[in-house]
């Protein structure tokens, strides 16, 4: 017979409560299944309760990760449907926290991903690079986590010192790329642990429907900043790393790069931004309507719906996470791994339950 | 007079009186070493002190009846025996010692993490149950160079008797066979890139994940006086000083053993943790190489 | 007092170990946590330890505002915990279910289901706050600052079964 | 062997850690608790409308109107501060220490309605800035009468009507004789 073993609700390589049961043979895992639910707190129910300014704070609690991804993709839904136009100064602000997100979502990502593999040093260098960025986000929002930078029509805080955000930028580039990927690329215990762990093939990548990261790094050159660009994106210069091996490595490696091309889309942002307003109308008037809306988060690609009947509240709010997409892939990739890769594998999807329970 | 030295060096040194102050010191240096090679202050001087008193305070668990009664007795059973591996240790090659007591301290070392994976067992938490038959695994594949590595000792000296070792063995084996052991002793002691059985983000606590308070204590002391015998172990087979005085040996133990705390204690902070089968496979084919080839040169040398 | 009691209040005052217990929150807090483990803020100076296992852990680090589906494991976690133990609640969300009040599938606040004994404020709180805090509750464990009298009502236990509350 | 370089640097460097007790101070533009100027408040109550976790509640009185904040319950998102008209609605530079009790640090600020100029019953004024930001123009003649209560604003008004009344009736006879 073959156990099963039921990791989680709480367990020390998970951040959030959710439930892997993984079939063993011995150490090898035979089959997997995840059973999420456990974050689900009805904000979509919620948020057909409240108005449109209190659905973007509460929509930034979907995850306290990624938040301003979602009041991202939700302003734009709402500018969309009462036809704002967000001034120039604004999109630039928006990118630059957008991508600095990314960063600290990114060097949290490599960090756990280190700690998962026991690597604890590498773990403190990354959250230690962390806290650059988590300072800089906090000089700007006036928080480390959870932003409250968007609302319908612009942003609510100017950037007051972009050479400190140039600065610390820069500060993680070089570090990232100077001691950060030469150490995850090159270390021997590193690459035992994640080369050829994981495999999730370019047609299985396409067959899951996998997004972000997970699938950039299966070959499927896929970003919505790249292929539909919003805000300030269609003028500024990134590439979208893409990899080929589809194993944690290379996910391992498209992160790492994608945290070198976020730093220079700052960079880019702040020599770039204009002078002028940044903030738009204090009580935009929604008409009814429905609307979609979809932007790249940290973990690929967010989406949003919105119904409005005319009121200030929405008839409905609809919510695909990048997770979401990505969750069903775990299977596949730990099929025939040992148990001891399970943490690693799941985690290398970069997933957020709390994002996809809501 | 030897049941006076006996008691001497179970219960002073190199026995109880030193070896858990020692331990505990062990313990902390490498910590305070991990936390430094990250970047961090860590902990202060009597942590691991103050984390045995704390969970002997802590109030037990009531369990049926002889499920507490193993998971008493069996981290006794871990301390009892660790502490006597520490007493037979050769400090002062020429002053005591039995022909064979090198079998006895394997034996007494292998009692650690054979109540470990009993211990696991019995915890009836199927994480405990993993951690031990991973302890199990590992115990087995360390155990393959660490017994070369001896059997090279004592073929090279041609002496069971731990002193004898100390002693005689040939410089050349000598080298290649310490290589082996501390190579082992990252497993027993679940550091990186051997811990496997202890990995916290796969399997809990391991073996010890349902122990609570003054059960997890003395897990917590076997721990720490392992680290003082395994340490120690080499320390006194590494520079056997037999003709100095007795403080220049203890120094000289002492000073050897921390050495290889901080050491290994570096080697874990730089290294992520193998799989189980790769850290089995390590030991059978690198491990096993070092350890054998240590006995083809005692053997050429006879 | 004696000296083996002071020495107890002192292992206990050094030696705290923490079990963190995410019963839905948004990641915020748990993330702040984890900070809090890294070179900047390092709670190892205080001895602290993050434990892996319920059995080992003095203090309960409980964020978010309590699911439904996560209110029984809630309850076994606490309940495995040993004696003495202290339950520190991070943020808003367990102190009052924050803006997930009124919804169908939160059964918070937190103090409804067990005693809880400090609340850090924010959403999340900084790492130094939530230092600051475990070492409030440190106090608490050891005896120095006594304990604050209980004011949860244990009575979400079967109400999660019986679908009553909302 | 990177890893090497890291290790080495961070013994050289020493721990970066702030020693406990000692804390960073959070950035200028942090947002802290949330406190509240009675002597700016309009009670328009655009605070309680904006906040998501209902941590700010403005209930309306009849001599005075009362303002309760829960730290408890706030997510110090600062949309109440960025919303209030009248810049009432400020937040500290921090969150305050851990607390035992929930709910103990709620707070609760009693706006007075100031006396009507007229008739000295206590009635909250309307603020131009708000007059403006939710009905555009305001005219000339309103715009003096927002000072008054309700009441006198309403007999101002039909005054106002009643004189307008009998002056267009006046002007009208003179017109077209009728």
């Amino acid at each position: 017979m073959s156990p099963v073993i039921t990791m989680g609700p709480f367990h020390p390589a998970l951040e959030e409560p959710y439930k892997i049961d993984v079939v063993c043979e011995g150490e090898h895992v035979t089959d997997a299944s995840i059973r999420v639910g456990f974050n689900f707190r009805a904000i979509e129910w919620l948020a057909e309760r409240k108005n449109y300014t209190a659905d973007i704070a509460l929509f930034e609690h979907v995850c306290g990760i990624c938040s301003n991804v979602h009041t991202l993709c939700l302003s734009r839904a709402i500018e969309t449907l009462a036809g704002i136009e967000v001034p120039e100064r604004a999109q630039y602000i928006r990118v630059v926290v957008a991508e600095a997100e990314r960063l600290h979502s990114h060097l949290l990502w490599a960090g756990i991903a280190c700690e998962l593999i026991g690597f604890e040093t590498l773990f403190m260098a990354c959250f230690g690079l962390r806290e650059k960025i988590m300072d800089v986000l906090e000089a700007i929002s006036g928080n480390r986590v959870n932003y409250a930078m968007n609302r319908p029509g612009g942003v609510n805080r100017d950037i007051a010192d972009p050479g400190a955000v140039l600065a610390a930028v820069r500060a993680i580039a070089d570090a990232t790329s100077k001691q950060l990927i030469p150490v995850l690329t090159t270390d021997a215990t590193v690459r035992a642990r994640c080369a050829g762990v994981g495999v999730l093939t370019r047609a299985d990548a396409i067959a899951y429907g996998a997004v972000g990261p997970t699938a950039r790094a299966s070959g499927l050159p896929q970003d919505i900043r790249a292929s539909a660009p919003y805000e300030a994106y269609d003028r500024l210069l990134f590439e979208v790393p893409v990899r080929q091996e589809g194993d944690v490595f290379a996910r391992v490696v498209v992160r790492a790069l994608e945290i070198l091309e976020s730093c220079r889309i700052i960079e880019q942002a702040i020599e770039q931004m204009p002078a002028g307003p940044f903030r738009g109308d204090d009580y935009p008037k929604v008409p009814a309507g429905e609307v979609c809306s979809r932007i790249e988060g940290p973990r690929g690609e967010v989406f949003y719906y919105v119904a409005s009947d005319g009121s200030d509240t929405p008839t409905r709010v609809r919510v695909r996470t990048p997770t979401f997409a990505n969750m069903p892939t775990a299977r596949p990739m730990v099929l025939g791994q040992t148990f001891a890769d399970v943490p690693l594998i799941q985690a290398s999807l970069d997933p957020c339950y709390s994002c996809t329970d809501r | 007079m030897t049941v006076v030295r006996g008691l001497i060096s179970l219960l002073v040194f190199p026995g109880a009186l030193f070896a858990l102050p020692a331990g505990w010191f062990m313990m902390w240096l490498q910590r305070k070493i991990n936390a430094r090679a990250q970047g961090r202050i860590g902990p202060p001087f009597f942590q691991p002190f103050f984390d045995f008193v704390k969970l002997l305070a802590k109030e037990p668990v009531v369990r049926p009846r002889l499920q507490g009664f193993l998971m008493t007795v069996l981290p006794l059973a871990a301390v009892a025996s660790t502490l006597g591996a520490i007493a037979l240790l050769p400090v002062f090659p020429k002053a005591g010692g039995f022909s064979g007591d090198l079998v006895l301290l394997v034996s007494l070392i292998e009692v650690g993490p054979l109540c470990a994976v009993l211990g696991g067992f019995v915890s009836r938490s199927l994480y405990g149950g993993i951690g031990a038959s991973r302890e199990a695994v590992l115990t087995l594949a360390y155990n393959v160079p660490f017994l070369i590595a001896l059997f090279a000792l004592v073929a090279s000296a041609g002496s069971f008797s731990l002193a004898g070792v100390a002693l005689a063995a040939a410089w050349p084996v000598r080298v290649l066979a310490l290589i082996a052991l501390v190579a082992c002793i990252p497993v027993k002691l679940h550091l990186n890139p051997f811990s496997a059985a202890s990995a916290e983000q796969e399997i809990y606590a391991g073996s010890t994940t349902e122990y609570d308070g003054p059960r997890l204590a003395l897990w917590e002391l076997a721990h720490a006086l392992e680290w003082v015998a395994l340490t120690g172990l080499v320390a006194s087979l590494a520079f056997p000083v037999a003709d100095a005085a007795w403080p220049v040996r203890v120094v000289v133990f002492v000073a050897v053993s921390v050495a290889l705390v901080v050491v290994l204690s570096f080697a874990a902070a730089s290294t992520a943790r193998l799989k189980l089968a790769q850290t089995a496979r390590w030991f059978l084919l690198c491990g096993s190489g070092i350890a054998l080839s240590a006995l083809v040169v005692a053997f050429v040398r006879l | 007092m004696s000296l083996l009691d002071s020495l107890v209040r002192t292992a206990r005052r050094r030696s705290p170990w923490l079990f963190h217990l995410n019963a839905g929150s948004c990641n915020g807090c748990d993330i702040e946590l984890v900070a809090c483990l890294t070179p900047r803020y390092d709670v190892e100076q205080l001895g602290i330890r993050l434990e892996a296992s319920p059995r080992h852990a003095d203090i309960i680090v409980v964020s978010g505002p309590v699911t439904r589906t996560t209110l029984e494991a809630l309850q076994t976690v606490y309940a495995q915990v040993p004696d003495p133990k202290v339950v520190v609640a991070l943020g808003s969300c367990p102190a009052s279910c924050n803006m997930f009040a009124g919804s169908p599938t939160v059964v918070g606040p937190l103090d409804r289901i067990i005693p809880v004994d400090v609340y850090v404020p924010g959403c999340p709180p900084r790492p130094d706050a939530i230092v600051a805090g475990i070492a409030d509750a440190v106090a608490i464990l050891c005896g120095d600052v006594p304990r604050p009298e209980p004011t949860h009502v244990p009575v979400v236990a079967d109400a999660c079964a019986t679908g009553g509350l909302s | 062997m990177n890893i090497l370089n890291i290790i080495t640097g961070n013994v050289a460097r020493g721990p970066q850690t702030v020693r406990f007790p000692g804390r960073e101070a959070p950035a200028a533009a942090y947002r802290g608790s949330v406190t509240m100027d009675a002597a700016k408040c309009l009670a328009c109550g655009i605070c309680d409308y904006v906040c998501v976790s209902r941590a700010i509640a403005v209930t309306p009185g009849a001599a005075s109107c009362e303002w309760t904040y829960d730290p408890g319950r706030c997510t110090y998102c600062g949309r109440c501060v960025d919303h209030c008209p009248v810049a009432a609605v400020t937040q500290a530079g921090d969150r305050g220490d851990s607390y035992a009790r929930s709910g103990a640090q709620r707070a609760t600020v009693t706006v007075p309605y100031p006396a009507c100029p007229q008739c000295g019953r206590p009635a909250m004024p309307y603020n131009e800035a708000v007059l403006g930001a939710a009905f555009g123009d305001v005219s000339a003649e309103l715009r003096e009468r927002i000072h008054l209560c309700e009441r006198c604003r309403r007999r101002a008004t039909t005054a106002a009507l009643k004189a307008n009344f009998g002056a267009a009736a006046e002007t009208g006879r003179s017109d077209d004789g009728r």
